[in-house]
C-alpha cells in the first residue's frame, strides 16, 4: 500500500479560513445547535479574539460537550488526584489525565486498565453500539503502549419481562461478543443486572486491561519539532457527526451531502490489526507519541496530542483518508469513525513505521508536523481554517460548579426501612419455617439477578491467549501476565445501585468494597482503581447531588483503603424523560499475585471433600436494598453499614490464606447474603455442604432468615482442609477478626444442607438457577 | 411453490467492514477493476399457496421489519423469482 | 528466541527442546491463537516457529520444519465466510504442496487446523466438507467432551482410540457439513478423527468435532487442544478449577510421529 | 459508477439454520403463509470504468472463487445491476 496523501474527493467547499472569519466578525454561526452555551461561544470568541472559523466552532463544540470535558464533573472529579497518600502513588506510573492509568507490577512490568460507558449507542443500536464501545477502550490501552489482554462488561438492563429488554440483551452480549472474540480478548467477568429503572437507559460499561514492560510505555504527547503526524487505520467518515450536516456554513458548491450515519459499525478485524502493528511499532520503538480515536475524533487527537507536547502541530486536513468524499473540514474534524490511531513519529522513523504499515496493510497517510509555536494549526488545501492555542481546546474548557441539594424524596425513602415494611404489612410475611426458607433460596436463585449468567458468558471466549486463570462466574477475572513467574493480576467490577439510591456517598463506598472483597477473595492483592460513573442529568440538583456525595463517598474510601484511581469515565444524563438512572458508580478493583495458582476457586471442588467451612464477620439485620427486598419489591431504607478497616482487614486473611494455602475455596458475600453464596459454592463444582447456622444465629442474635439473606458486608466463606484449621484459626484469632464454623464440604450429598432446616439437592437448584435467562432469551 | 426475494444492503453511509475485506481480497487474486464492494443479504422465502398483492404486501412489512435492521440496513429490493430461476428451499420449515 | 512472533509474556522464552522438532505456527491478519499453538508445542516439547501468511517462500520456509499448525481465530475477521479470504494466501499453496496435495493420498507433512484453521483446510479443499453457523446461532464457548475415534493419525497418535478427553470449543461457525457421501466415506476410512460426546455444541453432521486426510496428516478439529496444555489454564477437570491438559496429547502426538519418521 | 450484482444461496440440500431461525420468527411476528426462508449472500461490486464481457467475466469467476464456497452455495445471479437500482458504495476502497 501507498502513502495516499492526495484527497479522492472532487467536491469542493465554501471554506471558512481564519482569515475570512477576521475579516466577516458578525458571521451567524449554529453554536446552539453544536451543543454549546451562549457563554461558551463567548469565550471562544474572547480566547481567539475573533469569531472562530466553522472548523474551529465544530473541534470546540465536540471538545468542549459534557463527554470530552468534564465540565460538570471536573470540581469532583479532583478528589480522585487529591485524597491520595505517598504510599497509594507508590506504584502508580501513570495516573488521572492519560488515556487509561498505569500501574507497576515489579521486574519490568506494567499494567493498564480502564472503564468506559457506551450507555446511549448500545440503546440505539445494541449489536453495534456495545461492539464499538469494546473497540474504544480497547484502543485507550493500546495507546498506553500496552497488549490489551481481557475485557470485562458490566451491563444493566431494563426488567428481564419487558418486552424490549430481550433486543437490547441480545444485541449488546452479541456485539461485545462479536468484537471481543474477534480481537481475542479474553472475556474475563462482568456484571448482568436487570432493574426497570434501567428500561429506556441500559448501562452498556466495558473494560480492557493491558499489559506493557515499562520501556514500551507511551503516552498522548507531540513533542520534538519536525516530527511527523500519522493518521492510521480506517478511513475517516461521516459516524457521530448525527443526521444533518451542523455546519451550515460549510455549504457545498457542487454535491448535496450524503447522509451521515446514524450509528457506528464496528470493524473488530480492523482492529485486530490495529492492535498488532501498533505492538510492533512499540516494539521497534517507532512512535514518540500515540493517541487513540475516540468521542471527537481528529479535534480529540490533534489537540490533546498537541497540547500535552512541548511546540505546537500543524496539519494538512485535506490529507485525511476519506470513507466518504462529501465531508466538510469540520466534520473530518468531528467524525467518530472507528479503528483509527493518531502518532507522532521522527523523520528517521518514516520508513520503518511505513513499512510495518504495510506488512498488515494498514492505511495511513501523514498530516503534518510538529511545530515550536504552540499552536494547533489546520490547513486545508494551504489555507489556514484552524489556529488555535489546543490547550483552550483540549484543557481549558468550561468547569461549572452546578447546584446541588439532598432530594426531597430521600428523608421518606431512608425511613421506608425494610423492616417496617413487614411489620405495616406492605411486605408479605417473611419465611420462617425450614420449607419456607428452602423455597425463598430457590426464588432467590432463580432470580434475574442472582441466576445463572452461562447465557451471557458462553458467548464469549474466556481462554484466547492462555493466560485466564480464572474468569465467570468466579469473583474476579485473573490473567497470568509473566509465563515465567506467573505473576498476574485480577480485576472485579461492582455496584449495587439500589444501596447507591439510599445513600450515594456509602453505597459508592460499598461498590468500592465489594470489588476490593471480591479481588482479595480471589487471593490477589488489590492495587488501583478505575470507575464508570453513571448518572442521570447534572443539571438537576437532585441527581448532581448524588454524583457529588458518590465521588466523595468514593474518593474517601479509596484513601481509606489505600488504592488510587488511576482513571475512569463519566456517564451523565442518564434518563428517560425526568426520571434518573439510580446512580450506578461501576467501580473496578485490580489487584495482583506474585503468581496466579495461588488463585482461590469460588466454589467447593471434590478435592475439598470433608473441609471445614467457615463464614468469616459478622451477620447484622441489613435487608434494607437486598436482594431479597427487591423479590419483594421493596427498595428503601440504608444500605449495609461500611465499615473499611474491617474490609481491610478481611481482604489481608483472605490473601495470606491463599498465599499460604490454608483455604481451597473462598467466595464473598455480596447481593443476596449467605444464601446466595452458600448455593453459588456448592454449584460451582456440583459439590455439596452441610451447615448449621446456629453458632451465628446465637452469636451475631439473628434469626435463621436473616442469618440467610441479610446482606452485611465484610464477609465470606472459606474452605479450609483439616490440616490448616488450626494455623487458620490462630490467624484470625491474633487479627481480633470473628469467624464461625459454619459446616463441611460433602461431596457425597450432592446437596447444599441447612441444619434443622432445609436440604437442597444441587441438582433442582441448578435447574431453576439455569432456567431463568434461557427462559426470557431463547 | 413460488419464490419471493428479498435483497438487504448496509445503508450507503455506513461502514461495511465485510465488504471492505472483500474489496482488500479481489486485487490479490487477480481480480482487478472492482472499485468497491458491498455485501448485503439475499432472503428467499417460499410461499405456501399463490403469491397475491397480500402475501408480497406481508413479506415487503417482513423486509422492513424483521429482515432488516433499518439502523443500519435498506431492504433495496422485493420481488417475485421468476418459476425457471426458483431456487427452492429443501423442505418446509416449522 | 526462535520465533519473532510477538510480544509480552512470549510463548518463546527458552523452554527445554526436547525433541529438536520444528512446529510451524501460521499467522494470518486476525490470527488469534497463534500464540497459544506455539505454547502448545513448545510444552510438549518442540520448537515453534512463526510462519506469517504472506510468506512468498512458503517452499523454503516449510522445507525446514518437521510440521504446521494453522491455529484458531477471525482471520479477515471472519468476514464473507471463515477461513474464506486466508486460504488463498501464498503461504498456502505451499502448505497444500508441502502436505501432499489435495488428494491426501501421498503422506506429506502433519498440518494440524485447529477451529479457524480447520475451516481454512476446508475452505482450501485440503479437508472435504465445510463449517457453517452453529444451529442455534450463537457464539458459544465451553468445555467440551470429545472421543478421539482415531489414533493412527499424525496428530492424535498418543491418545488411545476410544479415549474421551475435554478440551475447550468456542466458535460462531462451527457446524461441519458435508454430504451424506462423504460423511459415509469419511466414516468407511476411518477419518472421523473426533467426535463431540454428550451434547452437540454446534449441529454438526454425525457429532463430527474432527477430520483427516486419507493419510492422516492432515488434521482439523474445531476445538481448542492449544486451550488445554497447562495447569491452571485449560478446562476444569477432576484435578480442579481450570486443571484439565488433555489437548497436550495433540502435540505430542505429532512430535512422536515426527521422532517416528526420523528415525 | 455502474455495479455488478452477485447473489449467492445455500444449496437447497444444505440446513441452513440463519433461514430456519427467520422461518420460525415470522409466524410469530404474525407473517404467516411463507412455508420456508432461506438466506443467502448478495454482493455488489462496484466497477471501476465500463462493464465489458471481460469485466463480467471476471465478476463471474471471483463469484465462484472467492464469493461462494462450492461445497455448500450455489452462486445463483450473476448481473449488472440497471443503473437507477444503484446502491453504491461510500466510496473508494484500496
Ligand atoms: N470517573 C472518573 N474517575 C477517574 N478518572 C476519570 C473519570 N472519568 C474520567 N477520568 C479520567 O479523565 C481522563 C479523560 O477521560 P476520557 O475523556 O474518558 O479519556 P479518553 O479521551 O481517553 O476516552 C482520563 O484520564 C480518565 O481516566
Ligand atoms: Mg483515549
Amino acid at each position: 500500500m501507498t502513502d495516499q496523501t492526495s484527497r479522492q474527493a472532487t467536491a469542493t467547499f465554501n471554506i471558512d479560513t481564519v482569515e475570512h472569519a477576521a475579516q466577516t466578525p458578525d458571521t451567524e454561526l449554529p453554536w446552539a445547535e453544536l451543543g454549546l452555551k451562549q457563554n461558551e461561544f463567548e469565550e471562544i470568541v474572547r480566547i481567539l479574539g475573533r469569531r472562530p472559523t466553522a472548523a474551529e466552532l465544530a473541534m470546540y463544540s465536540v471538545m468542549w460537550s459534557e463527554h470530552c470535558s468534564y465540565k460538570s464533573s471536573k470540581v469532583h472529579l479532583r478528589q480522585f488526584g487529591e485524597k491520595v497518600t505517598e504510599e497509594m502513588k507508590k506504584d502508580l506510573m501513570v495516573g488521572i489525565g492519560e488515556n487509561a492509568g498505569v500501574t507497576d507490577l515489579g521486574d519490568g512490568w506494567a499494567v493498564t486498565f480502564k472503564i468506559e460507558s457506551h450507555n446511549s449507542p448500545s440503546y440505539v443500536e445494541p449489536f453495534q453500539g456495545a461492539a464499538t464501545g469494546i473497540g474504544g477502550i480497547v484502543r485507550d490501552i493500546i495507546s498506553m503502549g500496552a497488549r490489551p489482554v481481557a475485557v470485562m462488561d458490566p451491563l444493566r438492563f431494563g426488567a428481564i419481562d419487558h418486552p424490549d429488554t430481550a433486543r437490547v440483551m441480545h444485541g449488546a452480549v452479541a456485539g461485545i461478543g462479536s468484537y471481543g472474540n474477534s480481537l481475542g480478548l479474553p472475556n474475563i467477568g462482568g456484571e448482568m443486572v436487570f432493574d426497570p429503572i434501567y428500561q429506556g437507559n441500559p448501562l452498556v460499561n466495558a473494560l480492557a486491561v493491558g499489559v506493557l514492560r515499562h520501556e514500551d510505555l507511551r503516552l498522548a504527547n507531540a513533542s520534538g519539532v519536525g516530527n511527523k503526524v500519522v493518521l492510521f487505520g480506517a478511513r475517516t467518515g461521516g459516524d457521530g457527526i448525527g443526521g444533518a450536516s451542523v455546519l451550515a456554513s460549510e455549504s457545498f458548491d457542487d454535491a448535496k451531502p450524503s447522509k451521515r450515519p446514524a450509528v457506528q459499525v464496528g470493524d473488530p478485524f480492523a482492529e485486530k490489526v490495529l492492535i498488532e502493528c501498533c505492538l510492533e511499532l512499540f516494539k521497534d520503538s517507532l512512535v514518540e507519541g500515540i493517541q487513540d480515536l475516540g468521542a471527537a475524533g481528529i479535534s480529540c487527537a490533534t489537540s490533546e496530542l498537541a497540547s500535552n507536547g512541548e511546540g505546537g502541530m500543524n496539519v494538512e486536513l485535506t490529507s485525511v483518508l476519506l470513507r466518504d468524499p462529501t465531508l466538510t473540514p469540520g466534520e473530518i474534524l468531528m467524525s467518530e469513525s472507528q479503528e483509527r490511531m493518531m502518532a507522532v513519529v521522527t523523520p528517521g522513523n518514516v520508513e520503518a513505521f511505513e513499512a510495518v504499515m504495510a506488512k498488515w496493510d494498514v492505511e495511513y497517510s501523514w498530516l503534518g508536523e510538529v511545530t515550536d509555536d504552540n499552536r494547533l494549526t489546520i490547513t486545508w488545501n494551504g489555507e489556514v481554517i484552524v489556529d488555535v492555542d489546543p490547550r483552550t481546546v483540549a484543557h481549558d474548557g468550561p468547569v461549572y460548579d452546578r447546584p446541588y441539594h439532598r432530594p426531597s424524596y430521600q428523608d421518606a425513602l431512608v425511613a421506608d426501612t425494610f423492616r417496617s415494611a413487614v411489620d405495616a404489612g406492605r411486605v408479605p410475611a417473611l419465611p420462617g419455617t425450614g420449607d419456607e426458607l428452602r423455597a425463598a433460596v430457590l426464588e432467590l436463585m432463580s432470580s434475574p439477578n442472582l441466576a445463572d449468567v452461562s447465557w451471557v458468558t458462553r458467548q464469549y471466549d474466556h481462554f484466547v491467549q492462555g493466560n485466564t486463570a480464572m474468569a465467570a462466574p468466579d469473583d474476579a477475572g485473573v490473567v497470568r501476565v509473566d509465563e515465567e513467574t506467573g505473576m498476574g493480576v485480577a480485576v472485579s467490577t461492582d455496584c449495587n445501585s439500589r444501596y447507591t439510591y439510599l445513600d450515594p456517598y456509602a453505597g459508592a463506598q460499598l461498590a468500592l468494597a465489594e470489588s476490593y472483597r471480591n479481588v482479595a477473595t480471589a487471593g490477589a492483592v488489590p492495587k488501583a482503581v478505575s470507575d464508570c460513573l453513571n448518572f442521570g442529568s447534572p443539571e438537576d440538583p437532585e441527581v448532581m447531588w448524588q454524583f457529588a456525595e458518590a465521588i466523595r463517598g468514593l474518593a474517601d474510601a479509596c484513601q481509606q483503603m489505600g488504592v488510587p484511581v488511576t482513571g475512569g469515565n463519566v456517564s451523565l444524563y442518564n434518563q428517560t424523560g425526568s426520571t434518573p438512572i439510580h446512580p450506578t458508580p461501576v467501580v473496578a478493583t485490580l489487584g495482583q499475585f506474585d503468581d496466579v495458582s495461588r488463585r482461590t476457586p469460588s466454589g467447593f471442588h471434590r478435592d475439598a471433600d470433608g473441609q471445614a467451612v467457615y463464614l468469616m464477620g459478622v451477620t447484622r439485620d441489613e435487608l434494607d436494598g437486598s436482594e431479597f427486598a427487591r423479590l419483594r419489591d421493596h427498595l428503601g431504607g440504608v444500605p449495609p453499614q461500611v465499615d473499611l478497616a474491617t474490609e481491610k482487614l478481611l481482604g489481608e486473611l483472605l490473601i495470606n490464606a491463599s498465599r499460604d494455602g490454608m483455604i481451597d475455596a473462598a467466595h464473598d458475600l455480596s447481593e443476596g447474603g449467605l444464601a446466595a453464596a452458600l448455593s453459588e459454592m456448592v454449584l460451582r463444582f456440583g459439590v455439596g455442604a452441610r451447615v448449621s447456622l446456629d453458632e451465628v444465629m446465637q452469636r451475631d442474635g439473628v434469626d435463621a432468615f436473616t442469618a440467610l439473606f441479610s446482606e452485611s458486608q465484610s464477609r465470606a466463606i472459606v474452605a479450609v482442609p483439616r490440616t490448616e484449621e488450626v494455623r487458620f484459626k490462630d490467624m484470625t484469632t491474633a487479627r481480633g477478626f470473628p469467624v464461625a464454623r459454619i459446616g463441611v464440604v460433602d461431596a457425597a450429598s450432592g446437596a447444599l444442607e441447612v441444619q434443622d432446616q432445609f436440604v437442597l439437592p444441587i441438582e433442582e437448584l441448578r435447574e431453576r438457577w439455569a432456567a431463568t435467562l434461557p427462559e426470557y432469551f431463547g | 411453490m413460488p419464490t419471493i426475494v428479498v435483497d438487504v444492503m448496509p445503508k450507503p453511509e455506513i461502514l461495511d467492514p465485510q465488504g471492505k475485506a472483500i474489496a482488500g481480497a479481489l486485487p490479490r487474486l487477480g481480480f482487478t477493476g472492482f472499485a468497491a464492494v458491498r455485501q448485503g443479504k439475499r432472503f428467499e422465502l417460499t410461499v405456501d399457496g399463490e403469491v397475491t398483492d397480500e402475501v408480497l404486501a406481508h413479506a415487503r412489512e417482513a423486509a422492513e421489519q424483521l429482515l432488516s435492521n433499518p439502523v443500519i440496513e435498506d431492504v433495496v429490493n422485493v420481488e417475485v423469482l421468476p418459476d425457471a430461476a426458483g431456487h427452492p428451499a429443501e423442505g418446509p420449515t416449522a | 528466541m526462535s520465533t519473532d512472533l510477538p510480544l509480552i509474556g512470549d510463548f518463546s522464552t527458552a523452554g527445554p527442546v526436547l525433541t529438536g522438532a520444528r512446529v510451524g505456527v501460521v499467522t494470518f491478519p486476525g490470527t488469534l491463537d497463534d500464540r497459544d499453538a506455539a505454547r502448545a508445542v513448545r510444552l510438549a516439547g518442540g520448537e515453534p516457529v512463526a510462519l506469517w501468511h504472506a510468506e512468498t517462500d512458503g517452499g523454503a520456509a516449510l522445507s525446514s520444519l518437521d510440521a504446521v499448525i494453522i491455529p484458531g481465530g477471525f482471520s479477515y475477521g471472519d468476514y464473507l465466510r471463515a477461513g474464506a479470504i486466508s486460504r488463498f494466501a501464498p503461504l498456502m499453496d505451499a502448505i497444500i504442496a508441502a502436505a501432499g496435495g489435495r488428494d491426501g493420498s501421498g503422506s506429506g507433512l502433519p498440518v494440524l487446523g485447529i477451529c479457524n484453521g480447520f475451516q481454512i483446510l476446508t475452505e482450501a479443499h485440503l479437508l472435504p466438507g465445510s463449517m457453517i453457523k452453529n444451529d442455534h446461532l450463537k457464539f458459544i464457548c465451553r468445555d467440551q467432551a470429545l472421543r478421539v475415534e482415531n489414533n493412527a493419525t499424525a496428530w492424535t497418535r498418543d491418545f488411545g482410540t476410544g479415549e474421551e478427553i475435554t478440551v475447550p470449543l468456542k466458535n460462531q461457525d462451527g457446524q461441519y457439513v458435508a454430504d451424506e457421501h462423504t460423511l459415509d466415506e469419511l466414516e468407511g476410512e476411518g477419518r472421523v478423527v473426533f467426535r463431540y460426546v454428550g451434547w452437540n455444541p454446534n449441529g454438526s453432521r454425525r457429532d463430527i468435532a474432527g477430520i483427516s486426510n486419507a493419510a492422516g496428516n492432515v488434521v482439523g478439529l474445531m476445538p481448542h487442544p492449544e486451550h488445554a496444555v497447562e495447569a491452571g489454564f485449560g478446562p476444569d477437570s477432576d484435578h480442579g478449577m481450570r486443571m484439565g491438559t488433555d489437548g497436550l496429547g495433540v502435540f505430542t502426538s505429532v512430535l512422536a510421529s515426527i521422532a517416528g519418521e526420523t528415525k
